[in-house]
């Protein structure tokens, strides 16, 4: 895949100023995206990843939220920070579109369901209410909404957490964006429903050719449809690259940790998890190392001090940490590479050269 | 390698730092309240507007060394000089201190007033909320029934079997107004009682009096300070509106609606005379509007920031 | 629907018997009353006749009888003791009307521009004109009306800049649409405190519309802040003003005393007011009754009305 | 019915147990309808099913928050809702609760050594006051906070210590029983294992039994020994964890199992996913028959107009599903 | 104190023309006194608070001024004269007990003439107990009126009777020198039994239903709107009415009203507060006119008597005269009133009459230079109050310790604040505690005086008919105002003999001497002021009145002049 990337986000960094100072919600992000593909952004809660989603959307408001200079979000060359109102509303929703997490507060309780679909049509594309209706209801239809024509009348609170869910994606993609920003879309809902709305969210991306971002903290939805990944902590992203790469050969302490704390079905009951001490940092004061450090394992005094250099591996995997500088001692490497033996059983079914990193 | 670099990638101390630091300021809710308050200059302002005007009707009847209460005819509507600050009133008292002496009697009343209207309605509310089903039925339907008589003529048949005094006053003015605060708490400590930190505290065995005094009412707090705030001046109000339709006060007390009441009269010709209680009671009840607006942003734990 | 508002009518039907029952004994409860004070002059012989005939000779308990099957039979508590042949229903057929006229173009106006005055300070939040805004709504409710009326018959009318009249208010022909320069003063000094009042509770409620996650969404599909504002904002916020509208009517019908004195217009608030200050039972009886009644039938109103706006709330159907 | 030999090690018995609500006049709220099963000394039962299906109101029936409609549950050998007194607060010691959400479950008004100390104080386990804060921190300290920690207010802490501070409440009476409402699918993925584990490693020291209650299947594995998967307030499989995966009987648990996500790529793509039609039925006013034949891809006519009851298919394996009736 | 329930109507048997009628009669417009007169006869008034339209209801003077311009009973006060109206002679029998009465050929506005059968039909209504008229008692010195009114006789036997259509004649019980006086009254005035059935129950609430005889009868009427009266054509003396039309409109506030009068929308105010100076100013300088006259309302304390009053301590007359002499009434009135009212040192008020002779003219008041000798002089009167004390063996060094209760009457802030001032002064004078409870409602007030609790309380007396009797009659032992339960055997016995007198000399004697020992020997009340009439009118309105009895406001000889 050497498509040239739909959107490129650089160096992104989002403050809010709060009564306890200024909470650095994302200190330097920078990834992209291209056409049809899915970049899945995983990380804890509070690590960033929808205030990432929503500086895209310039949905980051003032006074509050501040989204700093130097940040640049380029979306067909030109960089959507800079774009005047009438341009980034024309992005939004329009090119871009988004689905939010809870569906129950995301839509309009007193709206129709229908004419939330409408609206965004309208807002786009210049055809008719009645067509948009029709497309509405067409809509609804592709998403596997029974009876669109009497659900389009219906409320928000008429519809079940899966039905919601998808009226939301309906209204995503009513207007056929280039950029599809999913934002943790089935954490509030059940397994069962979780699948089908994964079903909905892939099948679009490859019919439609839509780059997806999907935004989550569960490994098991990331290893089931992304293509890329990036492990996001602290409001940084501390390792990116493609899925297997990901999954079968993490380089970041963090990403081995998280991939840790899943039980693995075929462990022994009630085994002790891997499981990572601590919380993570409050960003009102980031630590000036190493977000992670006092929770890793390896942590090596010099990551207490300065912040990893980004170490890059093959085809865009790319990771910060201080165990793959040179200088490191082999037995920390040693340590780390011998923990994610334990952790990733299969890790053998890829093999890649181990210390190789490319510059 | 020298060593300097080797002590960089030695593997750190892992017990010399604490992964679960909470870096956060260690406030109370109290604390974040006042903090957040502290934020709002208008409240702040109306706050330092009401600390004025409360010291001001402790030492304000003194300040001016005039009597205000010994009617000297000889003396009456006398225009604004240098030994009556603001002139005396009708009857020779001087307005200066008779002003600052209504209003201590507005806020007491106001504030008295608005507590026991308080500690009824919360205890009303409570227990409404606490016993549930018939009781509570029987108890609302009453909060209803009192709710749809207009709130006049209940305070005149009060001050009426009462007489008017002191007692009977507070006690009609309360009596009309308890019923929103009955509500809002039975509404609270509902909705607290189906709260887990509650359930949690049941299911560890606590009584009903713990469970009452640790948790429902330091919850409902907040909600009861709010409460009293913004029914100060409404309270003010109506006591305001008694003394209008002299239903109100017994000489020789009086408060802001008595002067108001007696201004109106004399407004054609000493517009000073109505003019400096209805500004002071603006000023009175437009503080303890604006620092209730601020009082609920800030005691609002939603808007916690 | 219907099943439920007839439920709702029964159950007003028992809160208002319990009303008038309150209201009954809590007057009976009082040392004296009208008649008290029209008869205190008279000789003896005079003074028995009279209470006599007002029934006042009779137990507590028989008058309330009395006066329950009068009600029953007649829909009314009887003849007034300071004006006597008068009674209530025909006081409320000449001073309903002044009184709806007066209320609805208060309602109006003070509601109407407390709305915008709201939006405009959502709006505009922290900006100066939100500040003006609220420190103006502030100023407003903290200014007593009468004082209000008082400044505006004093600079407002027989002026240089504006000539209304002082008093007054249309009648016959003119009672529902005519006369309105009579209107006008009235109006604003009784519209200053809703239009603070309503002000400040459009703009918190607008405010919290707007930190909802939908509102978001509506961002999010590009819509322009006005768009949102008008589609959505707006909409959501009304809940919570339509909550505290009937208790405005309500309140507006008694509470227009002052208005109602100062400008000299026969409304229903003086009417009652006077006669509790007077003390002349049957009237403050069906006076109490008939403001019991609109506030439970506003009650009502409420309740559907937030159905309407509300498509989440479903009348009928229990909690 | 009995489901199992009744053991003498059963701390905890439920029979029958059924807990409707009443909503709006006229509708009942089957929110647990008919569940019966036993927790034996030192064991975890998983209680697994979707949202709403009535997981959180059994477990509360069980230890008592709620009143049962119908049905008992005996805790070591004594009926838990006919309890008065002070055999009421023994229980009460024994039995304590971890709640799903951190945030909703601790008192926000009260820093964390009067939440922790609170459950000492009721129960009179610390004679001085230096005896209770030494306690409080020691269970500061197993819970991995420290000492000072205990002057903050639980606004200040993040969900996992949060979290951890309510398993240091519930530990604070030294509890024998404890009803696990869903402890970790409110916290991140680093976090759920932090608890895990702690659940874990309280388990063997102190000889804890827990209901432990999830949706997310395979922490539900990992720390069960036994699980029962609920589907709209009935028991429809019960079985030994592993077997569950193996083996899973009933259509819905098969549904189940497919659907949750694994994190393995290879897994994933592989796998074939049995997509269950629509969405859970509402709980009030269930028509008659199997509750989950609406969504069941072997439904039968016999599934509509009778309930499966839950049967013993293999040893210590129970299913209610007709395909599974003789 | 305002006047609740004050009522009355009185007047005197003068015949006499005066200058206001039959002087012109011309087309050219011109007044009664030859001015020009204004093309546009309309005058803008108060409306009246009438409380009912029912003229066997009426008690109160707001709705007598409603049928002082609608109807037209026997007499009408013109400046302070009763002059015959409905009729145009009478004469009274040798013994007092016979009134024979002509009446004047007059009609009622739907063309049906005034006949004397509808004098008689009023009396037999007001004596229908059943319709418990207020003012029934005033017939009761009719022959057997109070019988039949208690259905021990027939309506045959009540000594009423229309000789002809236009001769009507009374026959009283016993002689009542002021029986005349008591015609006058609106409840006398004819009426139309016709219509009140017409009417039924409703009967009196509105004033459209009103049939007149007046000069004026009714256009328009909204209740506590407005009222517009026109000229009745039907009137026997149209010719003399100018006025083509009466607008009133009801304003409470007095702000506004000074407000309307200063923009000539309204003709004819009356003055309080600081209104009086500015008015009186102008009045002087000619930019209207000023209106005074003396009222027949008499305010005073009146002391608990008994020996169960709360301080234990008002049944000794030296404590009452130490407390009454506290306070001198023209200070007072000078003090508080800005002048207005006549300070008060006796009961009754002027304007009053026996006979020709106006009472307060020929009989000083009681008190009057015995004031001067306490005023200002505390150690005299705490001398005077040890007295009492020690008669009552109740003596105490330290007057502190004593607390007297006095209830007050009030609604406005102004009447509490009067009220406060008369405490204080007593307070300052005698160093005692005065303990005052205000009811701002006349009828609590008057429970509560019937009930005795206070030491002191303030009473307000109207005057019902134009003679002493009405004032000095309340203190009869037993007497249902005499609150203060005060009883004098002396007092009484000259209140019999007071009845049998027709002398009016000796009457005057004997008043002089009831009210000498009411007031000065006995203190049992402390008269405070007499109430008067100050009232501004716009200058274009000429003679409009403000009657001493039966009404506000005498419409009838008003007329506006061009300016
Ligand atoms: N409006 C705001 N004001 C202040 N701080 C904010 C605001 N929005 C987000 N933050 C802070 O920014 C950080 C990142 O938040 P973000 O919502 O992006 O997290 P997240 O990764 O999406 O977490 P989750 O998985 O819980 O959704 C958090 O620490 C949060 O407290
Ligand atoms: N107090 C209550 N009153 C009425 N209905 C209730 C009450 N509590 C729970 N329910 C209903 O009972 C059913 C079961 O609820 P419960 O909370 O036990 O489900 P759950 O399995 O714990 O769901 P979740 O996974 O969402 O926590 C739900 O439909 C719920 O709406
Ligand atoms: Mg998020
Ligand atoms: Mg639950």
């Amino acid at each position: 895949m050497s498509q040239e990337s739909l959107l490129k986000v650089e160096d992104l960094k989002v403050s809010f100023h709060t009564y306890a100072g200024e909470v650095q919600a994302v200190r330097g992000v920078s990834f992209e995206v291209k056409a049809g593909e899915l970049l899945a952004i995983i990380g804890e809660s509070g690590c960033g990843k929808s205030v990432t989603s929503r500086a895209i959307m310039s949905l980051v408001k003032a006074p509050q939220g501040e989204i700093k200079k130097g940040s640049k979000i380029i979306y067909h060359g030109k960089n959507l920070l800079e774009m005047n109102q009438k341009e980034q509303r024309a992005f939004r929703g329009g090119e871009c579109s988004m689905i939010f997490q809870d569906a129950l507060v995301s839509l309009n309780p007193t709206m129709k369901i229908g004419r939330q679909i409408i609206e965004n049509i309208i807002q786009h594309r210049q055809i008719s209410r009645k067509e948009a209706r029709q497309e509405a209801i067409l809509l609804l239809e592709a998403v596997g909404i029974p009876n669109p024509e009497t659900r389009i009348d219906q409320y928000p609170f008429e519809f079940s957490g899966g039905m919601r869910q998808r009226a939301m994606i309906a209204i995503a993609i009513a207007c056929d964006p280039k950029i599809l920003i999913a934002d943790e879309p089935t954490t509030a809902l059940d397994v069962t429903i979780q699948a089908q709305i994964m079903e909905l969210i892939k099948g679009l991306k490859d019919k439609l050719k839509t780059a997806v971002i999907l935004i989550t903290h569960d490994f098991g939805i990331v290893a089931g449809s992304a293509n890329k990944v990036a492990v996001m902590y602290a409001g940084q992203i501390v390792e990116s690259g493609g899925r297997d790469e990901i999954f079968y050969h993490p380089q970041h302490p963090y990403t081995l940790a998280l991939l840790g704390s899943v039980p693995k079905l075929e462990w022994k009951n009630k085994q002790l998890l891997h499981a990572i001490k601590g919380t993570p940092p409050d960003l009102i004061s980031p630590p000036k190392g190493c977000a992670f450090a006092k929770r890793c394992n390896y942590c090596m005094n010099v990551c207490l001090e300065e912040m990893p250099e980004i170490t890059y591996f093959e085809a865009g995997h790319h990771a910060s940490c201080w165990l793959h500088h040179k200088e490191v001692p082999a037995a920390n490497k040693k340590m780390f590479q011998d923990d994610r033996k334990m952790i990733i059983v299969n890790e053998n079914d890829f093999v890649v050269d181990e210390d190789q990193s490319y510059e | 390698m020298n060593s300097l670099v080797d002590k960089r990638f030695e593997l750190a101390d892992q017990s010399r730092f604490d992964a679960d630091e909470v870096v956060r300021p260690n406030i109370s809710y109290w604390q974040d309240a006042w903090r957040r308050l502290k934020k709002n200059k208008l409240a702040l302002l109306s706050m330092a507007v009401l600390i004025i005007l409360f010291v001001m009707s402790m030492i304000g009847p003194g300040l001016s060394g005039q009597n205000y209460t010994t009617l000297t005819p000889e003396i009456k509507n006398l225009p604004p000089d240098s030994t009556y600050w603001l002139g005396t009133d009708y009857l020779g008292r001087d307005l200066f201190s008779r002003l600052w002496k209504g209003l201590r009697f507005s806020i007491f009343v106001a504030t008295v007033a608005a507590t026991l209207k308080v500690v009824i309605g919360c205890i009303y509310g409570a227990v409404m909320a606490y016993l549930g089903g018939f009781v509570d039925d029987v108890m609302m339907r009453i909060v209803e029934v009192l709710n749809s008589i207009p709130y006049l003529i209940v305070t005149l048949i009060i001050l009426v079997v009462l007489g008017n005094g002191y007692l009977p006053l507070l006690f009609a003015l309360c009596i009309t107004n308890w019923t929103s605060t009955a509500r809002m708490v039975r509404g609270q400590i509902l909705k607290l009682r189906e709260s887990e930190y509650i359930m949690a505290s049941s299911a560890l065995g606590a009584s009903t009096t713990r469970v009452i005094a640790k948790h429902l009412i330091p919850n409902t707090l907040s909600l009861i300070i709010l409460d009293m705030a913004t029914s100060i001046p409404h309270i003010i109000f109506d006591e305001t509106i008694l003394s209008f339709l002299g239903i109100g006060l017994q000489p020789p007390a009086f408060s802001l609606g008595t002067l108001l009441s007696a201004g109106q009269e004399a407004m054609a010709f000493y517009p000073a005379h109505l003019l400096f209680p209805s500004l002071l009671l603006c000023l009175l009840v437009l503080a303890f509007n604006i620092l209730g607006d601020g009082l609920r942003d800030a005691l609002d734990p939603q808007l916690r920031d | 629907m219907a099943k439920y508002i007839i439920r709702r009518l029964l159950e007003m039907l028992i809160t208002l018997f319990l009303i008038v029952t309150a209201t009954f004994f809590l007057l009976s409860a009082i040392p004296g009353n009208a008649l008290t004070s029209k008869i205190a002059k008279l000789p003896k012989t005079v003074q028995t006749k009279i209470i006599q005939k007002y029934g006042y000779d009779r137990p507590v308990i028989e008058r309330y009888v009395i006066t329950m099957k009068g009600l029953i039979i007649k829909g009314d508590f009887g003849e007034s003791i300071i004006r006597p042949g008068e009674t209530f229903a025909k006081n409320l057929k000449a001073k309903l009307p002044v009184t709806i006229r007066l209320s609805i173009q208060q309602i109006l106006l003070g509601v109407t521009a407390g709305i915008l005055l709201g939006i405009i300070a959502a709006m505009k939040r922290g900006s100066y004109w939100d500040k003006l805004i609220l420190v103006g709504a502030m100023f407003l409710v903290s200014m007593p009306s009468l004082v209000i009326s008082l400044l505006l018959q004093k600079y407002c009318a027989n002026g240089d800049i504006l000539k209304l009249p002082i008093i007054g208010w249309p009648k016959g022909k003119e009672l529902w649409l005519g006369g309105w320069k009579y209107t006008i003063l009235p109006t604003i000094a009784g519209s200053c405190s809703f239009i603070a009042y309503y002000s400040r509770l459009t703009k918190t409620s607008m405010l919290e519309s707007i930190n909802q996650e939908y509102t978001l969404t509506a961002r999010a599909k590009g819509l322009s802040e006005m768009q949102i504002v008008k589609n959505h904002v707006i909409r959501n916020s009304f809940i919570p003003i339509i909550t505290v509208l009937p208790s405005t009517v309500a309140g507006i019908l008694t509470g227009s005393l002052f208005i109602e004195r100062v400008f000299s217009i026969p409304g229903m608030g003086r009417y009652y007011i006077e006669a509790v200050q007077g003390r002349d039972i049957p009237i403050v009886l069906a006076g109490t009754t008939f403001y019991a009644i609109i506030t439970v039938i506003t009650m009502l109103i409420t309740d559907i009305l937030y159905g309407i706006v509300d498509p989440r709330i479903k009348i009928g159907a229990g909690k | 019915m009995r489901i199992n030999h009744m053991s003498s090690h059963d701390i905890l018995e439920v029979k029958h147990l059924k807990k409707y609500f009443g909503v709006g006049k006229h509708d009942v709220l089957k929110a647990v309808d008919d569940v019966s099963f036993q927790i034996k000394e030192g064991e975890t039962l998983g209680l697994v099913g979707e949202s709403g299906c009535g997981k959180t109101t059994c477990g509360r029936t069980v230890v008592g928050m709620y009143r049962a409609t119908e049905g008992e549950v005996y805790y070591k050998g004594q009926n838990v809702h006919k309890l008065r007194g002070k055999e009421k607060k023994a229980f009460n010691k024994d039995v304590q609760i971890i709640f799903q959400d951190p945030y909703a479950s601790l008192d926000p008004r009260m820093t964390v050594a009067e939440i922790i100390g609170e459950g000492i104080e009721i129960h009179g386990l610390a004679k001085t006051k230096k005896e209770k804060e030494e306690k409080i921190a020691h269970l500061l300290e197993i819970v991995g906070l420290n000492k000072e920690h205990a002057n903050r207010f639980i606004h200040e802490f993040s969900g996992g210590q949060r979290q951890r501070i309510g398993i240091a409440r519930a530990l604070a009476v030294e509890p024998k029983f404890i009803m696990c409402d869903e402890p970790i699918s409110a916290l991140d993925v680093s976090i759920q294992a932090q608890i895990a584990n702690m659940l874990i490693q309280f388990q063997n020291e102190m000889k804890l039994t827990y209901l432990f209650i999830a949706h997310d299947l395979a922490m539900v594995k990992h720390i069960s020994d036994r699980i029962a998967v609920m589907y709209l307030g009935s028991i429809v499989e019960l079985a030994e964890s592993e077997n569950l995966y193996q083996n899973p009987l009933h259509p819905y648990t098969e549904a189940l199992m497919s659907a949750i996500p694994i994190a393995d790529p290879k897994i994933e793509d592989s796998r074939q996913r049995i997509m269950l039609e629509g969405d859970v039925p509402s709980p009030i006013n269930t028509p008659p028959g199997c509750k989950f034949q609406g969504r069941c891809r072997k439904v039968m006519d016999k599934c509509k107009c009778e309930a499966p009851k839950l049967i013993e298919v293999e040893q210590g394996h129970f299913v209610a599903c007709h395909l599974y009736h003789k | 104190a305002s006047l609740a329930g004050c009522n009355g109507s009185a007047g005197k048997s003068a015949g006499g023309d005066t200058a206001a009628t039959g002087q012109t009669s011309q087309n050219e417009k011109k007044g009664p006194n030859g001015e020009t007169l204004a093309s546009e006869q309309i005058a803008h008034g108060q409306q009246f608070h009438v409380i009912t339209f029912d003229t066997a209801q009426v008690g109160d003077s707001e709705s007598g001024s409603f049928f002082l311009a609608t109807c037209e009973g026997l007499f009408r006060e013109n400046h302070g004269v009763l002059e015959n109206a409905g009729c145009e002679k009478y004469e009274v029998s040798e013994d007092g007990l016979t009134y024979t009465f002509h009446l004047r050929k007059n009609k009622w506005s739907d063309g049906v003439e005034v006949v004397a059968s509808q004098y008689k039909d009023t009396i037999e209504r007001v004596l229908n107990a059943d319709l418990a008229c207020p003012y029934a008692f005033f017939t009761f010195p009719i022959k057997n009126a109070e019988k039949y009114y208690n259905g021990e006789c027939d309506f045959k036997e009540v000594g009423v009777e229309a000789v002809d259509d236009y001769t009507l004649k009374f026959t009283l019980e016993a002689p009542e020198p002021y029986f005349t006086d008591k015609l006058s009254y609106t409840m006398f005035n004819p009426i139309r039994v016709d219509n009140i059935e017409k009417y039924g129950d409703t009967y009196g609430t509105d004033a459209m239903q009103i049939l007149s005889c007046g000069p004026y009868m009714v256009q328009e009427y909204t209740a506590s709107q407005s009222t517009v009266l026109v000229k009745n054509p039907e009137y026997w003396d149209a010719e003399n009415v100018y006025l083509e039309e009466i607008d009133l409109q009801q304003i409470d506030e007095t702000a506004t009203q000074f407000q309307l009068f200063e923009a000539d929308q309204l003709d004819f105010v009356a003055a309080s507060g600081d209104y009086l100076k500015k008015w009186d100013q102008a009045a002087s300088e000619g930019k209207c006119q000023l209106y005074t006259n003396g009222d027949v309302a008499s305010q005073f304390f009146s002391f608990n008597t008994q020996e169960s009053s709360p301080s234990g301590l008002m049944q000794n007359a030296k404590v009452r005269k130490a407390i009454a002499y506290t306070l001198d009434s023209q200070t007072f009135i000078d003090s508080v009133y800005n002048s207005r009212y006549t300070a008060a040192y006796g009961l009754v008020t002027p304007n009053i009459k026996v006979g020709d002779k106006e009472y307060r003219t020929e009989v000083p008041e009681p008190i009057k230079e015995e004031y001067s000798e306490y005023a200002n002089n505390p150690e005299k009167l705490k001398a005077l109050f040890h007295e009492g004390l020690k008669e009552l063996g109740k003596d105490t060094d330290n007057l502190s310790t004593i607390t007297i209760q006095f209830l007050g009457y009030g609604e406005s802030t102004i009447e509490k604040d009067i009220e406060q001032y008369v405490v204080q002064r007593i307070q300052d004078n005698l160093g005692i505690k005065v303990n005052l409870n205000i009811v701002g409602d006349f009828g609590l007030a008057h429970s509560a005086q019937v009930a005795g609790e206070f030491d002191m309380c303030m009473q307000v007396w109207g005057a019902d008919y134009n003679d002493p009797m009405t004032f000095i009659d309340i203190f009869r032992t037993g007497g249902s105002s005499n609150y203060g339960k005060y009883s004098s055997e002396t007092y009484d016995k000259l209140l019999d003999q007071l009845a049998k007198e027709q002398d009016n000399e000796k009457r005057l004697k004997l008043y002089e001497e009831a009210e000498t020992i009411l007031i000065k020997e006995d203190v049992a009340i402390k008269p405070l002021l007499y109430r008067d009439k100050h009232s501004y009118i716009n200058n274009r309105l000429k003679g409009f009145q403000y009657p001493v009895f039966g009404g506000k406001y005498e419409f009838k000889y008003a007329y506006i002049v061009e300016e």
